[in-house]
C-alpha cells in the first residue's frame, strides 16, 4: 500500500509498481501538457512510464493557467 | 519615416507587436481569446499551478486556447518570494513546455505590495542564465541594479511603472529614462499601466516594449481596452520615433502665417 | 462594447474620425497632404489671407491639394485680436467656400501667448451664430464661459490644454473635465497637444476630439507623427469608452492566481 | 486714371469702367478660388461682373492657406 | 540677501504677513481667533449676511473677537452670482465698517463649483472702482482677464488655485506664473490650497500672498495647520528670494569634494 | 494640539530640528557658517578627505567653524563606490571624531547619477552595525531594501527623493509613503530637494526629517534660503501633524455662510 | 398699524413715527456694528434717527459673519 | 633612509626611529583634528608616539572637510 503526497495532498495508491504514466493516466492527464517532479527533481516526459512511485514520494503536476 | 517594419528582438526572435499581455483575471477562457486576439500581442504570460485534480477532464486548458503555434509561451513565476521557488517553478515550465527557453522571472517580496524583491531576483537570474533561461525580468525601476541585470545576461529588462495591479501609470519616468539610456537589451515596462496614455507614454519614453494585465482585464470592457492597449503602444512607438516637437514652457507660437492678414 | 461604428457629429454631420488637423507650418504643399493622409483626418483648418499678387498663379493651391469634395474645410480666424475682424474674416471665407457655414472661431488676446480673448470671443460668437453660421470656438478652460459659449449657440467648445504651439500638453484636466460633464455639444482640445499620449490622454478625460497643428508639423518626421496620433486618438477613444480599471494607490493585486503554488 | 487700394497696395487702374472680374482676371485669378472684398463689404461671385471699380475702393482678395 | 523687512503693499497700506485668512467654518469664535492668531495673518475676511434677530443679543459678535483695531477686515461678497448683488453688498459692507474702502470682490458662477463669473466680475470691478472702492478681485486664471481687472484698477487680482473650498492645490502653475509676469498690482492665490506645500508653492511661483480659509478650518487641528500656514508662506517667500538652485534632469552632482579620498 | 515640543530621536538622541544639512559647495567657512545658523540644524553632515599637507595651516578646521559641542557632526562616505571604501571611510571618521559613532552610509553607484549602489549599501551596512556604529544609511526608495536596512539595524533609512545634486524635488511619493508606513526607525528624505516646498511635502508625507546641501549652498542667496528649509521643514511638520483638509475633486464648498444673504 | 419686510420678513410696527433707531433700538442692535438699506438705498448711520419708517418699506440689517 | 607613503605621494625620512606623532608634528598637525591609518589599520592617538614608522609603510592621515 503506496503512500504518496501528490500536489500536497496525501494519496494512496494499491500498487507499488505504479508509473508516473500510470499515474498521469488514471487522473486523466494523459492528453493534457502537464510536467511533472518527483521529490523536488523534474520527471522528464520520457521518463514517466520508467519511473515506478514509491512509498513516501512527493509528486507535483502542474499546468499552465491565466496570469500576468 | 520608417520604411522597414518596426520589430523588435527578444533572445534572437524578432516580433512585431510591442505590446505583451498577461492571461490572468479574464471572466473565461472566450473573453481571453478575444481580448488577446484584439491587443495583437504576439506574446502572452502564463501562471505556472498545480493541475486542479477534481476538474472535469473535459474542460479546455489555456494552451487549447492560446495554442503555441500562435503565440509565444511566456512563463512568469508569479507567486514565488524567494529565488529557489522561482527557479524550481521555471524548469517545471521549461518541462512543461518542451525546453522552451524564454521565461518571465520575478520574484515578488510580499503579497501586500508585490514588490519586486531586488536581491532574490538577482540570485534568481545568475542562476537562470546558467542553466540557459532566456530570462526577461521583473524588476523595480533601480537603474543600477537593472543594468546589473543586463550584465548577469538577462535577455530584457522590465521595470514597473508602479505597483502590480495598481493601475497608477508611469510613478516615476526619470529613472525609467536613465534605464533607457544605459541597458541595450529591450526594456520593457511592467505592471502599473492603467490606461492608454499610459502605455503611449511608456513607449514615447523609448521603451521597447510594454507588458501588462489587469488594465485590460478589469477594464469594464475589456476586449475594447485590448483594442485601445494595440492603438496606445503604436501610437507611442510612433510618436517617440518621430520625435516629438519641443515643449515651449511659456511663448505660444501661431500655426497660420501672420503676414497676409486683411486690414 | 460598441457594435455600431463610433462616429461623433458636428453640425448635423458624422465624422468617423476624432482627430481634426491644422495645415499650417508643414515643409511643402507634399508634406501637408501626406501628413493629412495619414493622420485620417476627416476636417482640416485653413486660415484666410490676402491673395500673393506676385505669386507664380501656377503653383498650386491648398484646396488643390485637399479638395472640398474630401475634406471638410475649416476656417479660422487666427491672427484677429477683436471681434469684428474675426466676423469679417470668416465673412469672407463663407463667400470663398461657397456659402460653407461651419467655421472656427479663435479671437486671440495677444501675439505672445495665443491666449484667447474671451469677452471678445463670446461678441463674435453672438455674431456669428446671428448670421447663421455654424461656429466651433476655440476657448479658455473656464467651464462657466465654455458654457456660455454652448448657450449662445456654438456647434462645439474647444478648450485649450496650453498655450497654442506650446506642446505643454493638458495642464488643467479638472477644468476640462468640468466642461466636458456640463457641455452638450462636442468638446475638443485645442492647442497645447504636444505628443501622442496628450493626445489619448484628452480623450481619456472624454473629449469628442482633438485640434492640433504643430504637434504634427514640427515633429522631426510629420508623417509619421500624424500616424502616431491617429492611433492615439483612437486609443484614448476606446479607453474611454472601454472604461479604464480603477486606480488602487497602495496595494497591488496579483494578475496570477495565488492558490495552486507547488510547495 | 482710377486709384484703389488693393490688398492694402494702392495701384491704378486705366480705365474707369473696370470691373471686380476684369480685376480678378488681369491677376490672373479668374480660375482661382478667391473671395473679394469692396470697402469692407462682401462682393457675391456673382456680382463679380457687374461691380465698376471707383477711385478709392478699399479691396481684398483673398484665398484659403495652410493654418491651424 | 534683503535687510529692510519684506513687506508688501495694498492700496497703499503695508503689511509684513503675505498670509490672508477667512474666518468661515470654524468651531467657535474661540477656535477662529486662535487660529487667525496663530496663522499671523493681518488681514481677514468676513462675509456680510442679515442679522439673526432671533439670537442672544449678550453674544459676541465676530468684529469683537477680530477687532478693527488689530486686523484689516476685509468683507467679501461670497454668495453673490451677479454684479449688482455683489456691489449692493459691498456697499452695506463700507457703511457697515465706516467707510471702509478695502474690499474683496467674488461673483461665483453657480454654487456647484464656485468658480468665478468672469463677465459679472469685470462689471462688478469697473462700477465698485467708479464707486471709489480698493477691490481686492477673485478671478479665474485666465491671463488677460487678471490684466484687464488690474486695467481696470483693481488693488489686487487673486485667481484661484483650484475651486473653492476642494484642497486640489496649484492645478495650473503655468497660467499663474504668467500672471505673476504681467499684472503689476500684487497676485495673490486665493481658493484651492489644501496643505503647506501648496502654499510654498504658490509663493515660490512669485506670489505676492495667499489667502485661505477651509485649508486652516477644516484640517483636524485648524491651530496648528494655521501655524503651518504661516511658516510654509514665509518659507515660499524667502525661497522665491532666496531664488532656487537651477534643476538638473538627469545628472547627480556630489556635495563632498571629489579629491583627496583615500585610496 | 502637540503640547508638548516636537522632538524626534535618532540613536538615542533628541533633536528639535528635523532639517539636516550638509557642508559642501558654499562659498567660504563664514557662509557656511551663516548658512547653516540659520537653518536651525543641529545634525550635519561632513565628508573625510586626505589633509591638505600643501595648505597654510593657520587656516581654520571645519570643526573649528562648526564645533563638535553645538552640533552633530554627522561624517559621511560621500565618493565611496564600494562596501569596503565605505567602512574603512567611517572608521577613520570614528577615530577622527574620538569614538563617535553616528554615521551616514553612502555607498554609490557611479558619479554620473550619484545612485546608491544598493547591494554594497546592503554589505556596508551589516558591517558597520556588527562593529558598532550607529548607522544612517542613503537609499534608494525600494520600500523592500529600505525595510531591510532597518531590519539591518540602521538607526535611520534616508531614502532619496531624487538624484543628488539634481533639485527635481520628490520624483515618486508612493514609494516613500511605502517606506514610511513600514519602517518604524526615523525616515528622512535624502538628496533631491530643490526649494523649499519640496521639503515641506517631504514632511507632509510623513518624513521624520530631511536632509539637504545643495538646494541650499546652491541657491543664489544661501542663507536666505537655508532660512526657507527651516520654516519649509517646520510647516511641512506641522501641516503632518494638524492633518490635512480632505481633498474634494470636483465640487468646490463655499467658507461664508449660505444663508442670511441680502436679497 | 405700519408694515414693513425686516430681513425677508413681514413685521408689524405700532406706530407711524417709528425710526431705523428705534427699531435697531428695540431689536437690542444699539450697541451692534450693524448697516442699514431702506428700500434697496443704505440709509447711513447719521440718518437713523432722522428716518422714519414707512408702510411696506423693505429694511434690511446686516452684520459681519465669518466668511471666506 | 625611510620612504614611505602618506597620503598616495612617496615621501622620504631621514631617520629610522620616527614616529606618527613625530610625522604629523612636523607636518604642523599636532593641534590639528586628524585620523591616522597605517597600511590599512587605524592608528589610535594613543599609539601615535608609540608607533614608528619603517620603510615602505603606507600613511593615511585625514580630516573632516565640507560635504553632503
Amino acid at each position: 500500500m503506496v503512500q504518496i503526497t501528490l500536489n500536497g495532498a496525501v494519496v494512496e495508491i494499491m500498487s507499488d509498481s505504479f508509473t508516473i504514466s500510470a499515474l498521469v493516466a488514471i487522473r486523466g492527464l494523459a492528453k493534457a501538457r502537464v510536467a511533472v517532479e518527483l521529490n523536488g527533481a523534474i520527471v522528464p516526459k520520457s521518463q514517466h512510464s520508467l519511473t515506478v512511485i514509491k512509498h513516501g514520494d512527493k509528486i507535483e503536476i502542474v499546468v499552465a493557467v491565466g496570469g500576468g | 519615416m520608417i520604411s522597414t517594419p518596426d520589430q523588435f528582438t527578444i533572445a534572437g526572435k524578432q516580433y512585431s507587436s510591442r505590446l505583451l499581455v498577461g492571461t490572468g483575471k479574464y471572466k473565461d477562457f472566450a473573453q481571453t481569446h478575444e481580448a488577446i486576439t484584439e491587443s495583437g500581442a504576439q506574446i502572452v504570460t502564463v501562471a505556472i499551478r498545480r493541475v486542479n485534480l477534481g476538474q472535469d477532464k473535459s474542460q479546455p486548458n489555456l494552451l487549447d486556447v492560446l495554442p503555441m503555434d500562435k503565440f509565444t509561451i511566456l512563463p512568469n513565476t508569479a507567486g514565488c518570494y524567494n529565488a529557489q521557488d522561482a527557479v524550481r517553478t521555471l524548469r517545471l515550465a521549461r518541462e512543461l513546455l518542451d525546453g522552451h527557453k524564454l521565461v518571465k522571472l520575478e520574484v515578488l517580496a510580499d503579497d501586500q505590495t508585490l514588490f519586486p524583491n531586488m536581491p532574490e531576483t538577482l540570485i534568481a537570474a545568475k542562476e537562470l542564465v546558467r542553466d540557459g533561461f532566456d530570462v526577461m525580468v521583473y524588476c523595480s525601476d533601480d537603474p543600477i541594479q537593472a543594468k546589473a541585470l543586463e550584465d548577469i545576461g538577462c535577455v530584457a529588462v522590465m521595470p514597473l511603472a508602479s505597483l502590480i495591479g495598481s493601475g497608477m501609470g508611469i510613478l516615476n519616468p526619470w529613472n525609467l529614462q536613465i534605464i533607457i539610456d544605459r541597458v541595450k537589451v529591450p526594456v520593457l515596462v511592467d505592471a502599473g499601466i492603467g490606461t492608454a496614455s499610459d502605455a503611449a507614454y511608456a513607449m514615447e519614453l523609448g521603451c521597447d516594449g510594454v507588458l501588462m494585465n489587469t488594465a485590460i482585464a478589469k477594464a469594464n470592457h475589456p476586449v475594447q481596452m485590448a483594442r485601445a492597449m494595440r492603438h496606445a503602444v503604436l501610437a507611442g512607438r510612433e510618436a517617440f520615433l518621430a520625435g516629438r516637437m519641443p515643449k515651449k514652457i511659456y511663448q505660444g507660437s501661431p500655426s497660420s502665417p501672420v503676414e497676409g492678414k486683411i486690414s
